[in-house]
């Protein structure tokens, strides 16, 4: 179990690298869904399959969907590519990753300042999930579909498009 | 059930979330800038995740839920901007889009 | 009779309020009539309360007439209040009879102007002030006049408003008088301080009874009187507008800028001349002041062109005299030359404006006058009857007893060194002098300009009648050597005390010098500008004399001096800072606050990486104060 | 009751007017009209039927008083009050009302209803700081004063407007803060004394605190006064906002709301903190005379008339900061006669300046000159305004000048004599006006029609005033007298103690 975490958990980062850095946009999308069924791997190893399948299901499955989807509606062929990557210049690193560093460092810092105890690991069934959303955060639930509902009307009035005007 | 150290365990989401600050800063193209963000969101999702799991407790697992639509809703809803920039603009150059320049 | 003593000042304050109200649409005789009678009847009205004061004079030989009650506040309590004695009494008599023949001159002189109407309106005006100053029981009511008669003076002097030159002016006689009139003000806050009221006979009182002889304050109080008189009566070092006002009409500077107005110092000083004998220090600074005054004032009469400036520079060394005479005491004397100053400087301004305005394009300048006894006999004689009697030629002349009894009681007042009384002496050879100089270039000689026009009656009457006064105005009080007539001083004697008793002899002798010596300017001045010799013509073209010459016309260069030390860092000043310096810290802070703005503008890129940049660039700060904590 | 209604009729008159102009313009202007009557005829009856004074505790005497809980919980009441000092003020406000509604019959044609509603609530908020005796009604009064008064300048002054107007607006609006933040800090002082909250202004009497918490809170009333009178260095808004108003704005602004902040020196400052008051009267005193002094070189200076006469109020005003911390009884009846006064002769010269700008459509002085062959009447008025305003005396202005002078003599002789200095400036100023506006060779240019009746029966009833001042004047000092010993009372029993004080 330690080994499919720790190799999942290099999967994840490793893709997620290859994400931020590709200029092909469908490349980077696919990384993407590689990264985001790393880390469903790593719900399951920390024992929330319910969250696994959901991760599986809605980030790589839909959602991911809708971005090739747009991307390639964009039509973002090779001319595009080129000026990404020209748009990724060695300069432009520097600065997001001195701010990647720092606040990373500062989490590492943390953690080491806390001294975590043993982590008492169980399986959350997906029942027990299923109980506490219907229980304590049924006020939360409504407000996310409401929420999906906005962004429902939102998208549809953004992207609608009326006869050639926008 | 692991015995993985929690210290490892949350070092994942730190790495994912500097990943996701550093795409976001650096693409130009707002497609990418987007996924970055996802990829930010998805990052404070498995921190829920391995919180809940510390703890034993479902709470994690619905706060990740909770993360979830909020990324279908604010990809939906920031992919339909990016389609009207680019009508807009021609361009998915984030740079271009400064209309709110002082 | 003497309770009706509120109608003399009345009478032209009515008169001039029907010629403002009637804003200059009623026809010129009905302006002259309504111009001239209320003075008129204001002088028949003193004539009638004079006889009566003399007849049976009240007791104390003064009378108090309470008006109304102006302000009552606590102990300040000044009222509208008339006070007549010998003084007032005499003065009020002068203006009123003087002041008719003016306006009665005026009715010819002024006709056809344009603004006929308004003259009147402030002539009247004038006189009302003038009375009300005279008679004030109080002194912020003289205070009320005093700066009444200053505003007539300026609206006067300003008459004809459409020559900026004359606006210039009038500004200059009021801002300088006004002056003046600050340290009166400031001599009423003091007085009223420390004595507790402003009511002249009741502060006289309790000043001789509270001030020791030579105290500070008295003498305080007496120096800042003494600021108001200067500026008013126009003496050093305030005499400079007094020349500057012959911009306006002739019978006003006859009437305001010789005969009364610039006497008011005179006046204030005699009027409280209780606190001047408590402040000998200051009493003498009056003497010092008229005798140097009457000194500069007449070698700058001696050097002008224009007919009236002479007669400016003649009355502000006239007036020299009164203030030297107030100055060694001798107060009966400087009233008494006050009168007789009057008669004939209104004469002598009568008879010039009776030249100028028979001459073409009213000729002012004396040097393109010439040869006019002959053609204008009656401005000739009025002229030479007034000059006579300026010049204190002997015997005939009301300025004769006047002057002769302000040196006589110099000269005993003088003590070891009779600087005083010397200058004085010398300044009435000038004076005989610079007068005949005059006379003699304007009346003699060849003719330059062409004469147009004739007398009327009322041109004439006046003028007649200020002679005759001219002459006879002096036989009230004579010298004891020529009769030893003393009606005047009796009479004064109740304001001012006992006459002093000159010494027989000396006084004599100093009557037929001082004679002499006026007779002799006379002479000279027969000598220089008759028969003038050609070495005198060239002498007064050498460079040092033509160089003091200038310095005598421009009135001894005061006016410079007073425009580079005063009037330019005033306009300096005002011009540095027209637009307000302490505004532009307002719009300093408004600036910097739109500069702080240009600033934080620049942060907003409208980029949303460089937001997304900040965004995350803070958050790790916070953080890192978390975490650091 | 009947004081409520003084300030209710400009208010009900003002949301009448509005409407009423729908109907015709004229209608709006007899509407204000017939209100300012209503309003004169309303304290006339207050004051000539009022059943003998009303005493109040530590507060002295009172013609009448008005008393309703408004906000109970916060120690908020409705209450006015109306002595001889504020029956004066609230008379000249009606008085300079009147001309207001006057001269605007033919200056105003646009949006006329909209203008007297703005008039007439700037009026009600007058009316209101003169009557409010509770702390919080005054700030309330003050802000109503204020905003109809910001309309008038924005929408129907010059060509500068707006900038006026929001220099007028921060001025007094920051001031007006000021005076909030002091109002609370002497509420919660007093209520940590007392222990009740209250915003009464007769129980904040006498409120003891420390020296220096007096001293502070008193700054912040004595602040948020000078900037509304003005005195330097806080009077910059006033000549940008007379230049821009319109004249009924002018006279309003000149005439009564610089009356406010003298009004509240009087009423509020002295009365409230009389022991950190008397320590300030030299700083304060000091400002004045600067004020006098240098108020009077920068009008000589300036070449807008409506500036001229605009730094000349603030010379004058200099003379009421002086009365006020001088605190005796002349130089306080000096006060009130130099405000009454001054709103008198600089409304004139408001109205003066009107009517010129309306025939000539300019207000520079270097295009002028000569104007009295042209309009004789209009200049002689002017004149006769100008030297009101340069004290002369027997005129309005002169008698409160020389008993705030005689009366600054007594305690600071040195600020008297400099403030009698500024006297001549003010002459130097006056007579420029006169020479540059009315005197000097005319100009063809400027051939234009004379004051018409309106204009001079307006006048002619100020000329009146202006005289009755200076040559009958005891009624007013009686009058006030009333008002002002309310004052003293309150400040009797400190000042006793004040060492060596010579008042």
């Amino acid at each position: 179990m330690n080994a499919t975490f720790y190799l999942s958990a290099a999967i994840a980062v490793l893709s997620t690298v290859l994400v931020i850095t590709r200029a092909n946009g469908v490349h980077a999308l696919l990384y993407l869904v590689v990264s985001l069924l790393a880390v469903a791997l790593v719900f399951f190893t920390l024992g929330a399959p319910f969250a696994a399948a959901l991760e599986v299901i809605v980030y790589a499955g839909a959602i991911m969907v809708l971005f090739v989807f747009v991307v390639m509606m964009m039509n973002l062929g090779d001319a595009a590519a080129v000026r990404e990557a020209r748009w990724m210049e060695p300069k432009i690193w520097v600065g997001p990753s001195i701010l990647a560093i720092l606040l990373t460092a500062q989490l590492a810092y943390m953690l080491d300042s806390n001294t975590m105890s043993q982590p008492h690991h169980a399986i959350v069934p997906a029942r027990a999930v299923g109980i506490a959303m219907y229980g304590p955060y049924l006020l939360c639930v409504e407000l996310a579909s409401m929420l999906l509902l906005a962004a429902l009307v939102g998208a549809y009035r953004l992207a609608h498009t009326e006869h050639g005007r926008l | 059930m692991t015995t993985i150290p929690l210290d490892h365990v949350l070092i994942l989401p730190v790495l994912l979330f500097a990943l996701g600050v550093i795409g976001v800063l650096v693409r130009r193209n707002l497609v990418f800038i987007l996924m970055s963000i996802e990829i930010m969101l998805n990052a404070a999702g498995l921190m829920f995740i391995i919180a809940g799991a510390r703890w034993g407790q479902p709470d994690g697992q619905v706060m990740f839920l909770l993360v979830l639509t909020l990324a279908a809703a604010e990809v939906s809803v920031g992919l339909a901007l990016i389609i009207r920039i680019r009508h807009r603009l021609t361009t998915l150059d984030s740079d271009a889009a400064d209309l709110l320049q002082g | 009779m003497i309770h009706d003593l509120w109608l003399v000042p009345a009478f032209p304050l009515l008169g001039a309020a029907i010629l403002m109200i009637s804003a200059g649409r009623l026809p010129s005789r009905a302006v002259a009539l309504v111009g001239v009678v209320p003075v008129a009847v204001s002088a028949i009205v003193s004539a009638i309360i004079g006889i009566g004061f003399m007849a049976a004079p009240p007791s104390g030989h003064a009378f108090t007439e309470i008006l109304w009650r102006w302000i009552a506040i606590g102990g300040f309590r000044p009222a509208v209040g008339l006070y007549l004695d010998p003084l007032s009494l005499v003065m009020m008599l002068v203006v009123t009879i003087v002041g008719f023949l003016i306006l009665l001159y005026s009715t010819e002189f002024m006709a056809g102007d344009e603004g006929y109407s308004r003259f009147f309106a402030y002539m009247n005006l004038f006189v009302s002030a003038m009375l009300v100053l005279l008679l004030a029981s109080n002194l912020l009511f003289l205070y009320v006049g005093w700066e009444g008669v200053g505003l007539c003076s300026y609206l006067l002097i300003g008459f004809w408003y459409q020559d900026a030159a004359n606006g210039l002016a009038a500004r200059k006689a009021f801002i300088v008088t006004r002056i003046g009139d600050t340290g009166l003000m400031i001599g009423l806050f003091v007085l009223f301080t420390h004595l507790g009221t402003l009511d002249i006979q009741p502060l006289l009182h309790r000043a001789a009874s509270v001030w020791p002889h030579g105290s500070a304050i008295a003498s305080l109080a007496t120096a800042l009187l003494l600021i108001g008189a200067l500026g008013k009566s126009a003496q050093i070092p305030l005499q400079t507008w007094l020349p500057d006002a012959m911009a306006g009409p002739t019978p006003v500077s006859a009437l305001i800028h010789a005969a009364t107005m610039v006497t008011a110092g005179v006046y204030l000083i005699a009027r409280m001349h209780g606190l001047y004998m408590l402040a000998p220090a200051i009493q003498m600074t009056v003497a010092a002041i008229g005798a140097a005054t009457l000194f500069v004032a007449a070698f700058a009469a001696l050097n002008q062109h224009d007919i009236k400036r002479i007669l400016a520079y003649s009355t502000v060394s006239q007036i020299g005299y009164m203030f030297l005479a107030l100055g060694v005491g001798a107060w009966t004397a400087a009233i008494f030359h006050f009168m007789a100053h009057a008669f004939f400087k209104a004469l002598l301004f009568l008879a010039a404006g009776a030249i100028t305005m028979r001459l073409e394009h009213h000729e002012h300048d004396i040097f393109r006058m010439g040869g006019l006894a002959k053609k204008l006999p009656v401005a000739f004689w009025s002229f030479l009857i007034g000059s006579a009697s300026l010049a204190a030629l002997p015997l005939v002349t009301a300025g004769f007893y006047s002057k002769e009894m302000i040196l006589s009681e110099t000269w005993a007042h003088g003590g070891a060194v009779p600087i005083l009384w010397a200058a004085g002496l010398v300044t009435a050879f000038v004076t005989a002098l610079y007068i005949f100089r005059a006379v003699f270039i304007v009346f003699f000689g060849e003719a330059k300009t062409p004469i147009v026009g004739r007398y009327g009656i009322r041109i004439v009457l006046p003028l007649a009648v200020l002679s005759v006064l001219a002459v006879i105005g002096g036989f009230v009080e004579t010298p004891n050597g020529l009769g030893g007539v003393t009606i005047f001083s009796r009479f004064m004697g109740s304001v001012f005390g006992p006459a002093p008793l000159a010494a027989g002899a000396t006084e004599t002798a100093l009557l037929v010098f001082a004679s002499l010596v006026s007779l002799s300017g006379v002479g000279l001045a027969w000598l220089l500008y008759m028969r003038p010799a050609p070495r005198f013509a060239a002498w007064t073209q050498t460079p040092s004399v033509v160089a003091w010459r200038a310095f005598f016309l421009s009135g001894w260069g005061f006016d410079v001096v007073y425009d580079r030390l005063v009037v330019r860092p005033f306009l300096y000043v005002v011009r540095i800072n027209r637009h307000d310096a302490i505004d532009d810290v307002y719009t300093g802070i408004a600036e910097a606050s739109r500069g702080l703005h240009r600033l934080l503008k620049l942060t907003q890129t409208g980029r949303i990486r460089w937001y997304a940049g900040w965004l995350a660039a803070g958050s790790i700060l916070t953080i890192a104060v978390a975490v650091i904590r | 009751m009947m004081l409520v209604w003084l300030i209710l009729i400009p208010l009900l008159g003002g949301l009448l007017a509005w409407p009423a102009a729908r109907l015709r313009a004229a209608a709006a202007r007899w509407v204000s009209l017939i209100a300012m009557a209503l309003d004169l005829l309303v304290l006339l009856l207050v004051w000539l039927r009022h059943a003998g004074p009303i005493e109040i505790t530590g507060g002295g005497r009172w013609i009448a008083m008005f008393d309703a809980p408004w906000i109970p919980q916060l120690g908020i009441s409705l209450r006015l009050g109306l002595d001889g000092l504020s029956l004066l003020l609230i008379l000249l406000t009606i008085g300079l009302g009147f001309v207001s509604v006057v001269i605007s019959w033919t200056e105003i044609g646009e949006r006329v209803g909209a203008f007297h509603f703005n008039l007439l609530w700037t009026i009600a908020g007058t009316i209101g700081v003169f009557l409010a005796l509770d702390l919080f009604l005054f700030f309330f009064a003050w802000e109503i004063m204020l905003v109809p008064m910001y309309f008038l300048i924005a929408l129907w002054g010059h060509e500068n407007r707006i900038y006026a107007a929001i220099k007028f607006f921060l001025f007094t609006q920051g001031s007006g803060l000021l005076m909030l933040l002091a109002i609370l800090a002497l509420v919660f002082v007093h209520q940590r004394t007392t222990g009740t909250l209250t915003f009464d202004y007769f129980r904040l009497l006498g409120t003891r605190m420390s020296p220096s918490t007096e001293m502070w809170i008193m700054l912040g009333f004595f602040i948020a006064f000078i900037v509304k009178l003005p005195a330097v260095p806080f009077h910059t808004w006033l000549p940008d906002a007379h230049t821009e108003a319109p004249t009924a704005g002018s006279v309003i602004l000149a005439g009564i709301m610089l009356k406010t902040g003298a009004y509240g020196l009087l009423r509020f400052v002295v009365p409230l903190f009389p022991l950190a008051a008397i320590r300030f009267a030299p700083i304060a005193m000091l400002l004045g005379v600067i004020g006098i002094i240098y108020g009077a070189l920068l009008a000589f200076g300036q070449n807008d008339l409506k500036r001229l006469v605009a730094y000349s109020s603030v010379s004058h005003l200099g003379f009421v900061l002086l009365g006020v911390f001088a605190w005796n009884a002349l130089a306080l009846q000096g006060a009130v006669m130099q405000m009454l006064a001054h709103g008198v002769s600089t409304g004139a010269l408001f109205i003066m300046v009107g009517a010129l700008q309306e025939r000539l459509h300019t207000r520079d002085m270097r295009l002028m000159g000569g104007l009295w062959a042209n309009m004789p009447k209009l200049s002689a008025i002017g004149m006769f305004f100008a030297i009101a305003s340069l004290g002369l005396p027997g005129l309005g202005n002169f008698i409160g000048e020389f008993l705030i002078l005689i009366g600054t003599f007594r305690v600071y002789p040195a600020f008297a004599v400099v403030g009698t200095l500024g006297v001549i400036a003010a002459a130097a100023y006056a007579l420029i006006l006169v020479q540059r506006a009315f005197h000097g060779p005319p100009r063809d240019a400027v051939a234009a029609p004379d004051l018409r009746a309106r204009h001079l029966a307006v006048m002619a009833a100020l000329t009146v005033a202006i005289v009755y001042l200076g040559v009958y004047p005891q009624p007013v000092f009686d009058m006030a007298s009333g008002g002002l010993a309310n004052l003293q009372t309150a400040t009797h029993g400190v000042l006793k103690l004040a060492e060596g004080d010579p008042r």
